[in-house]
């Protein structure tokens, strides 16, 4: 799927297919002429998305064949071991998590799940948590924090679940008890957005220690429609609000809400799953090694004085 | 109990009375009531029980121990980290505007005083400031009002009335949730009472953090209290929703709020329950 | 209510009350005849509650006018806030609790609540309580332990609500919790037995430091009822099974499951609640003020020890 | 994986071979099976998934590293705190008699063993002795096993196989529900990992206690595990329940466990947890 945005690239995209459609089997010049057509697309390509606006990001960052909490999981960990359950009420399969292992780290990886085919998305609510998975959430974190491991989590929402039965079950309880209780958490946690970064839903698996997002990931108090359609009343201003949120990795950086950015290849995590894979690896393994070496009581001190930075300007 | 001694001393010498400063209207049931009557009730309807929201300074004159309360953070103010505009202008507009309003510089006005002689630090929220929106000058006040119960081992209690995070300050809103929480994960470590009071309305954000994780969780009745909008939910689930669907009423008989009590028994159970938590 | 066993007394109050219709005003002889009536009948309820089986007790526990957990509050304590909700579901009408003031000891009460008029007792599900109710409870003396104050439950419960939807939430998962949890509270326990301890229902806020037990309550792992018609093959034979599972008072203190047991007025509880609870009261405050003396520390290990020593015979 | 080598032995030497001894009959599908295929399977239908209820010892077999078991508490036996009878007679009679039936002292088996190297406490209950029931000598041995563990610091492990308390010990069994888990509380206290492994049936009392509190859950496919009865709850609810009421899959939908492993798979997942949980 091209975004609207890319059409230059489809145009040779297209133009390469007609031309290998005439020339099923190139050589000599023709070889060249195709080569200069690729190189032509990749130029293309990182031309666009060096130069892309927030709300051309957003539009990456929701790509449906963008990779997802799964893809990561098995691209990134030899092993995982699935948890289920919240012990209260039930098994949210938009929240999903586990015992996984990172090259020699061993950790406890949790997450939204949006869901690839149509069943699943269904399923698990296109990604958007109702309570009993912030719930199980917290259960694999504390479980983490007595076994000594790790957490990573990967964000990836449109937002928490607005529905009358998430309302009903707490969804806002929810949602501020994870937040109390990472702040408290023993153990290292470390936060990637890897797509939406839905507002509240987000933030209920968050609070990490260190707080990665890819590039073209996103990361907001309210989406750009919502925004707009509140503040300009008038949805289709989605741009100009997306403009104005600062919801970019560029920007997230700049204000000191995340600590580092893990590039994507040109054209987008959705183009190239195994470098996003190794570079998300990378700067993942880095930190885990960086974190194992501080005691519980510094990680949680140091915790508390990054976000009690956050928004601190006198 | 004292009450609103500042603003009825103001109010008190009306030059030639009009109608409409003898009665008004219930916001609610639309009943007609006595300007005095109504103030004398704490702005509360005496018919249908509706609890009109109070300026931070009501509040004071209501819960705390008559010239007990003394102001911290005052200096804290608005910011606005994003240069933030939207189609009505620039973001910093609006907040001086509400700023000349309110006499205030955030949403949240901060301190400690007394509850019928126990000492207690408090976090008052003032939903004419911009509705009560939790944005960093918010949270930041919040969570230097908990550090200052920690320091001076106090009860701390939060009184929210918030539409939720204030989009005008981005991400940096939503950080505030966190922030407030930290604190309060301190003030826990410190095994100090935190009694969160929801007044009409703590939805969005401000619901889904320190008000939800209180030791006792208080609210005025019929108070809106959720996290997501009656309509976004309506457009999720494609149904009406209950009436009473989001009240403080609602919350108690699905778990989340421990009781509810009027605004003129606030004080007194305040203090009760402080008692319970070995204040003295 | 008078119950099967207490024909003999019911009898001699109709001849009172033949006596007195006829004797509107009675003098002289008639007073003596009247006061030797009231004698008899004394010395009747005496002889028979002197004398109950265990089965007798069983209706005496389930008697419908016996004092229920509110009776037992406004009787006790001189202030009681009642506190609501589970913080993740529901609020159970039929497990009650709050802060509570027993003359200068400021407590938390929690008990089973099995409601007065028959409106009361659906809401209540006739004091079985659901998992939210457990895990309010849990939660009261979470806060109590945070707060430094005793917990003081009263247990009258058939047991747990065995609903399909109470069984879907957890009722076993929220009964475990609490026994562990229960275990582990630093803060002093008495619990109470007032009416039916029904097995799991009943433990679930039964680990008490110090466990009383009104003299004519029963405690049991199951009802005798439920016992004859596994072990009996044959429901009526309830009266057996109470006999063979020695749930009195008189029994399971010798059995060292209860502590001390709290005598009733003659005739039973629901005959005179002043007395009741003037003696509850008594009780209640000795122990109080003992175990407020013993550190967290001691409490808990003292706790394992006393429930560690049960069933263990070699 | 070594599988009931001593059994196998036994059963290999048939003299005339009957239709019954070579082929069985699934429990729960009715399909006909080898026995040879039967037992290799681990006593697991491979047609319908239906995982036969094992002895202690063949649990054993499956489960730890072959000649690596110590039994602990082999001399905790069932008692008779009541001196219970009913209408089958004495409840002595009936323990003797599940006593020379199995070979067991009471519904449990405790003692250590290593799972891939990996050495644990382990306490395994059999259906066989009294429905797997909870009286006071299992309570005992699941104490002394955990108080093992904590002693040895070496994680727990809980097989659990049972109808729930047993009713021939009265009041003392209910109190193996809170003695158990006060166990577990020192357990958890030590910080000590404990894995909870539910296999059928798990219901009732043990369900309610030990069962339940498990760092974490597992449970074998179609495990029935629950509370209350199915027909208790009909009766309850004047209702029928889904016929999935109450299995481990529906556990896992409610939140309850956190996951089915197969029995040829349990011994390796077990091991792979330990390794999380830090265990060498
Ligand atoms: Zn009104
Ligand atoms: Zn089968």
């Amino acid at each position: 799927m091209s975004l609207d945005f890319e059409k230059d690239v489809a145009e040779i995209e297209s133009r390469i297919e007609e031309f290998k459609a005439k020339n099923p089997e190139p050589t000599g010049t023709l070889v060249k002429e195709l080569n200069r057509f690729e190189m032509e697309r990749a130029d293309k390509l990182k031309e666009i998305y060096a130069n892309l606006t927030p709300w051309q990001t957003v539009q990456v960052a929701r790509h449906p064949e963008r990779p997802l909490i799964r893809d990561f999981i098995s691209g990134l960990c030899s092993e995982f071991i699935e948890l289920h359950g919240d012990r209260l009420f039930g098994d949210d399969r938009g929240m999903i998590g586990g015992f996984a292992t990172i090259e020699n780290h061993r950790v406890m990886v949790i997450g939204h799940q949006k869901g690839k085919d149509l069943d699943e998305k269904i399923k698990c609510n296109f990604g958007q948590a109702c309570p009993e998975g912030y719930r199980k959430a917290l259960r694999l974190m504390k479980l983490a924090e007595k076994f000594h491991i790790p957490v990573v989590t990967f964000i990836d929402t449109p937002g928490a679940f607005p529905g009358r039965d998430a309302e009903e079950r707490g969804q806002a309880e929810a949602i501020a008890r994870n937040l109390l209780e990472m702040a408290a958490l023993k153990t290292p946690v470390i936060a990637v957005v890897t797509g939406e970064g839905g507002s509240g839903g987000a933030i209920g698996i968050g609070v990490g220690d260190v707080v990665l997002m890819l590039s073209n990931a996103v990361y907001s108090v309210i989406s750009p429609e919502g925004c707009a359609s509140i503040l300009w009343r008038d949805g289709t201003k989605a741009a100009e609000a997306a403009n104005a949120l600062k919801i970019t990795a560029k920007s997230l950086l700049q204000l000191k809400i995340i600590d580092e950015i893990i590039p994507e290849p040109v054209g987008g995590a959705h183009r190239d799953f195994v470098t996003t894979m190794k570079t998300t690896k990378k700067v993942l393994l880095k930190h885990l090694t960086s974190l194992k070496k501080v005691s519980p009581r510094k990680l949680t001190s140091r915790r508390f004085d990054k976000f009690a930075a956050m928004g601190r300007f006198n | 109990m004292a009450w609103f001694h500042k603003s009825k001393e103001i109010a008190a010498k009306p030059e030639s009375p009009k109608k409409e400063d003898i009665w008004i209207q219930c916001p609610s049931c639309k009943a007609h009531i006595y300007k005095d009557e109504w103030e004398k009730n704490l702005k509360v309807c005496d018919r249908c029980h509706f609890h009109e929201r109070l300026t931070w300074k009501e509040r004071v004159d209501v819960l705390l121990d008559a010239g007990t309360f003394v102001e911290l953070n005052a200096k804290v103010s608005w910011n606005d980290p994003l240069k933030f505009s939207d189609s009505k202008g620039p973001y910093a507009e609006k907040a001086v505007e509400n700023c000349e309003k309110t006499g205030m510089k955030e949403s949240v006005a901060t301190g400690a005083g007394k509850i019928n002689g126990i000492k207690v630090a408090i976090a008052i929220m003032d939903f004419r400031f911009m509705g009560g929106s939790l944005a960093s000058g918010t949270g930041e006040k919040i969570l230097q009002t908990a550090l200052y119960a920690i320091r001076h081992k106090l009860p701390y209690i939060i009184l929210s009335a918030s539409g939720g995070a204030r989009m005008h300050e981005g991400i940096i809103s939503l950080m505030q949730m966190p922030k407030t929480c930290a604190a309060l994960a301190q003030l826990r470590e410190a095994n100090l009472p935190y009694i969160s009071i929801m007044t009409d309305p703590t939805t969005g954000g401000v619901s889904a953090s320190f008000a939800m994780v209180g030791d006792i969780h208080i609210a005025e009745p019929r108070s809106l209290i959720g996290f997501a909008g009656r309509r976004v939910i309506e457009e999720t689930i494609k149904q009406k929703l209950p009436e009473d669907f989001q009240t403080a009423e609602y919350l108690v008989d699905h778990g989340f709020v421990d009781m509810i009590v009027h605004r003129k028994d606030m004080k007194d159970m305040l203090s009760k329950i402080l008692k319970y938590a070995g204040c003295r």
